[in-house]
C-alpha cells in the first residue's frame, strides 16, 4: 500500500525513537473519552496530549482516559497546559513523570488566558530545567526564529511553534518565521496550535516541518471522528507534496497536451 | 488526624502511609502521583511514609487535553 | 480500512457511473509513459484524460499509451485540448467515440494559447451539438457561474471550472466562485486546471466541489509517483473534512485542556 | 492512386479499402479512428469502402494529453 | 501640492474626455442625498453612478438627487441596475439619454438577484445594439479576460469587471484575471465592484486598473464621509504605487543602513 | 483641504510630541542623499531614521547627510542597525545623543545578518538600560504580544514590531498579532519593516497601528520618489479607513440602486 | 381620457399633450424622460404630442444609484 | 604622539586637545560624537581633555540608515 510504503521510508524521530504518523492529537474538548479514542484511531496517531488534574476525590466512579485511550497503545504526552510560570510547568511535569513513568513532555508556559501566547522567557528557563533533570523536552513556542534557536541549543528534543492562536482555527498565521524555523532546526519542527481544516494541515507540512499536533480542529468539528481522518490525509499529503517537490508558478498557460500532431 | 487533600480539608486515621489514604480514597497505586507538602512521594515509599496532621496533599491524574 | 469505509459511503457519480476516486489525472508531460502509469496508479485515479492525434505514420515503432495505461483499468476521457472553434472540438470528439467507443468526454474550446482560457461562446455552442449526438460531456469552463449553469441546462453531466489558468499552478484563483457553482450545481463539480501543489487540491475539495482533475501539478513535480500519491490523499483529506465540517475561527485562544482540577 | 494522409501526400494501391490501407501501414484496426474527406469511416465498413484518387485521410489515435 | 503635479500628468481618458480622479462612485445606499454629496465631495470623484427610476407623482415634494449632486459639477453616468435582460438595459438607456443628454453610460446586465452576476451573453448583445445607436458605454463584466476582449472589440470605452459580487465587500477576488485584462486591453480597465476596504482599492490600481468604481465600501461604512477621502488616497496610492514600480520580494532579509563604519 | 483637516483632529504622539505625518521614513539605500531629500519630502515624513558610522577621515569631501535632510526640518531618529548585543546599541545611542543632542531614539537589536531578526532579550535588557539612562526609546521588535507588553511596561514611547523581515518586502505576515498588540497597546504601536508596496502600509494602518516606519520599499523601488507619493496616500488611506470603520463583509450580493420604481 | 401613468391607471384632460401632463403633474420639462407606449417622446415634442386614451406613459428621472 | 583612530594608527600632536584633533582632521565640532577609549567625550570639554599617546578614539557622524 503506498501510505506504508511511504511511511516505511520516512519516519519521524523523536527523542530516539521513531514514529510513522507524523500527526499528534489533543484528548481535550471531545463529547466523551469513547469518541476521543475512537477520533484518535482514525487519525492514525500515535502519540496523545494529556493533561494533568487532580483526582476527582468526591465522584469515584467518573470515567478515565486511561480506559478508552489504551497508554500502551498511545504514547502519552503529558503537557503543562494552564501553567503561567516556569515553575508550575516543572512541578507538573515532575508530577506527570512520576505518574506514568515517562520522560517525553510537552512543555507550554502561557502568558496569559486571553490568548495563550507562549511566555518565552519562562519557557526558555523551564526548558533548561526539564533538561538538566532528565526530561525529553518537546516545547510549544511562539514562532520566533531565534527564541526557537535558543530552545534547541537548550537540548529540547522538538521545537513546536505556533501556527496560530490555541483554538483559533485560523491556520498558519506566519509562514516565513515556520520556514526559517525549519531551515535552522536539526531536530524535529512540529506546527502545535492553530490548524483550523484539514488544508491547514496540509499547507504546514508543505512548509517542510516534521509533523503537526491539534486538538480543536479534530474535536470541535461537527463529526470529529471523519475530521480525524482528513487530517490523517491531510498530514500524508503536505508530507508527501514537500517530499515530491512542486511544479513552478508560471504568470500564463502551458498546455498539458501534445501540440503535435493536431488534425 | 487532618489533611488538606487536593485544596480541601479532610481527615486520615493517624499515622495513615500514603497507600493506606490511598486504599482509603479507593485509588489505584498506578497512574497517579501524590505529593506531601510540595515535595513528591515516589511510589516505592508509599507504604511507608506516614502522613502527618496538617499535611498537604496533592494526588493527581492524567486527564484529557490538548 | 478508514479509506475505504469513507469511499465506500460516498462515491461520485458522472453520467450515472460510480467511481470511488475524487482525483482525475491527465497524462501529458512525463517523462515516459511509463512514469505516467505509475502515476496514475499512486494516484489512485480510475479516470484519465486522454488526447486524440494523427498516427506517427513514418515511426511506427514508437510507444503507445494503451500499452501502458490500460483503458481496461482507468476510464479513458478523450479532451479537446488544441481545439479553438465548436467545430473542430466536435470533430475530434466524434473521431475520439469512434477510436475508442466511448461517450464519456471531456470538452474544452479554448480561447487563445496565452491562457488556454475557455472560450465560453463556443464551448456552449459545441456542448449543446455534442449533447444532441448522444455524448456525455464533462466541460471545462470558467468559474463565471452563469455559463456554468447554462452549460448544466444544456445537459453537460460535468461542469469543470478552472482553479487557474492551465499549467499554472496558481491554486484557486476565486474561491467564491467555485462556491457559487457547487451551491447552484445538481451535477457534480470538478475543479479543472489551476492545482499546483497538495494543499490547492485539498482546499478545492473543502469548497464542495466533487473532484479535482490535473495534470501539471504532477507530471511536473520534481517526483511525479510521489506527488501523484500526495494528491491521492490530499483530495481524500479534503473531501472528508468538508464532509466533517470545520470548527468555527476564533479571534482569540481557547484551551484545550480542563480549567479545573489544576493543581 | 494518390492519398493525402494525415496532411502529408502519400500512394496507395488503386481501388485500397481503409483496411488494405490500415494494414499496409502496419495499424491496428482498433484504437485508432479513420477520417475521408472529413467524413468518419465506420470500423464496419473498413474492408468494403474503397479509397479514391485524391482522397484526404486522418488517422488518429489516443496519446497522453491533460 | 504632488497630487495634482502627479494627476496632471497623468490623466484618466473615457471616451475622449480626460479626468483626473480615477475613482468613481455610486449614490445609492446613503442616509440622505446630502450625505451622498459630502461623500462625493470627500472622494474627489468627478463621475458618479446614478440609476433612473419612475418619477413618484404622488410624492411631489421628495428630494430629488439633482438638487444635491450637481450634474453640471459631476459626470452622471447612468446605469441599468435592475435590468436583466439586453433589452430593459438598452431600454432603460435610451430613456436615461433623453433625460440627461448625455452619452456616456454604465451598462449591466444581470443574471439574477442572489448574485447580480453580469449575464454576459446578453451584456455583449446589449454592447453592440447601445453603441451601434450612439452610445459611449462603459461596461460591468466579469473578470473573464475573453469576454473583455470581445466587448472591446465590439467597441466599448471601459471595460470593468467585478472585483467580487456587488455589495459582498470581498476584495480583488480573482488578481491573476484582472492582471490578463489589463495587459490586453486597449481602453481603460475600471475594477467595478467588490471593493470593500480602502487597502482593496489600492490593491486593484497596483494591478494597473485605470480606476475603481465603488458604492456600497462608502456608503455602508460607519463614517462613510471619512471612508469617501480614505478611498480618494487609496486609489492615488495604488496607481502612484502601480507607476513607480515595487522592489522585489527577498526571502531573507537585506539591512538598510551601511555595513561600513560599525563601530 | 480633506487631508490637514482629518490630521489636524488625529494626530501621533510620540513622547510627548505631536506628529501630523504617520509615516516614518528611512535614509539608506538612496542613489543619493539628493535622491533621500526629495524622497522624504514626497512621502511628508517628519521623523527620518538615521545610522551612526565613523567618519571618513580619509576622504573629508564626501557628502553629508545633514546637507540634504536638514536636521532642523526632519527629526532625526538614531538606530542602532548593525548592533548584535545590547552593550553595542546601547553604546551607539550615548553616541548619538553626543552626536545630536536627541533624546528621541530607535533602538534594534538584532540576532543574525541573514534574517536581521529582533532579539529579544537583548532588546528588552537594552530597553531599560537606555530608559534609565533618559532616553526615549522608540523598539523594534518581534510580533511577539507578549515582550510587546514586557517592552511598553519597561517604558519605551512606541511599539514597532515588523511586518515582515527587514528590506524582504513581504508584507505583513501577521495581521493577527499585530492586532493584538494594537489591542494591549497604549503606547503607538507602529508597523516597522516588511512593507513592499503601497498596499501593504495601507492593509497595516487598517489593522489599527498608529503608524508605518519603511525604507527600502521607498529606496529600492523603480521610482523612489514616486513610491515616496504613494506611500504618503497609503498611510492617509489606511488610518482613514481603519477610523471611518468598513462595511461587513457578505457572502453575497447586495444591490446599490434601489429596487423600487422600475420602469 | 384614461391614461396608465407609471403602471398606475390615472386620467388627464383630453387632448393634453405631454407638457400639458407634465404640468398638471407639476414635474420640471428638464431631468425627466417620457415614454409613451413603449416609445420615447424627444423633448422637442412634448408640446405638440397630443395623449390617447388609453394611452401607456411612462416618465422617469434619475435616482441615486450604484 | 600616536593615536588609534577609528581602528586605524595615526599620528597627532603631542599635548593636543580634541579639539585640535578635530581641527587636523577638518571636522565640525557639530554632528559629530568623539569617544575616548570608551569613555564620551563631552562638546564642553573638547578643548580641555588632552589626548594621551596610546589613546583609542572614535569619532562618528550621522549617515543614511534605515
Amino acid at each position: 500500500m503506498p501510505d506504508t510504503e511511504a511511511s516505511g521510508s520516512d519516519k519521524l524521530i523523536i527523542a530516539g525513537k521513531a514514529y510513522t504518523s507524523r500527526l499528534i492529537v489533543g484528548t481535550g474538548k471531545y463529547a466523551s473519552y469513547a469518541q476521543n479514542a475512537e477520533a484518535a484511531e482514525a487519525a492514525g496517531a500515535e502519540i496523545v496530549t494529556v493533561a494533568l488534574r487532580r483526582v476527582n476525590v468526591a465522584d469515584k466512579g467518573s470515567e478515565r482516559l486511561v480506559d478508552h485511550v489504551d497508554p500502551k497503545r498511545f504514547t502519552y504526552l503529558p503537557n503543562t497546559a494552564g501553567c503561567y510560570t516556569a515553575n508550575d510547568a516543572v512541578r507538573t511535569l515532575r508530577l506527570a513523570r512520576e505518574a506514568g513513568g515517562w520522560n517525553l513532555v510537552k512543555l507550554e508556559v502561557l502568558a496569559d488566558q486571553k490568548t495563550l501566547y507562549p511566555e518565552m522567557e519562562e519557557t526558555l528557563v523551564a526548558a533548561k530545567a526539564l533538561i538538566k533533570d532528565g526530561f525529553d523536552v518537546m516545547v510549544y513556542c511562539s514562532d520566533d526564529p531565534v527564541y526557537a534557536r535558543k530552545l534547541e541549543d537548550a537540548g529540547c528534543c522538538a521545537i513546536m511553534p505556533l501556527g496560530s492562536l490555541i483554538g483559533s482555527g485560523l491556520g498558519i498565521q506566519n509562514p516565513v518565521n515556520i520556514r526559517l524555523i525549519v531551515e535552522q532546526s536539526k531536530v524535529p519542527v512540529i506546527v502545535d496550535a492553530g490548524v483550523g481544516t484539514a488544508s491547514d494541515a496540509t499547507i504546514a507540512m508543505e512548509l517542510g516541518v516534521d509533523g503537526v499536533l491539534m486538538n480543536t480542529a479534530i474535536a470541535a468539528a461537527k463529526d470529529p471522528v471523519r475530521m480525524a481522518r482528513a487530517m490523517k490525509h491531510a498530514v500524508i499529503a503536505g508530507r508527501e507534496s514537500y517530499l515530491a517537490g512542486r511544479m513552478p508558478k508560471k504568470r500564463y498557460a502551458d498546455p498539458s497536451s501534445p501540440l503535435a500532431g493536431l488534425i | 488526624m487532618k489533611l488538606f487533600l487536593n485544596g480541601e480539608a479532610t481527615s486520615a486515621a493517624d499515622n495513615a502511609t500514603v497507600a493506606i489514604l490511598l486504599d482509603q480514597l479507593g485509588l489505584p497505586l498506578n497512574g497517579v502521583a501524590v505529593e506531601r507538602n510540595r515535595e513528591i512521594v515516589p511510589k516505592s515509599l508509599y507504604s511507608t511514609i506516614r502522613l502527618a496532621d496538617g499535611d498537604r496533599i496533592e494526588i493527581v491524574q492524567f486527564v484529557g487535553g490538548g
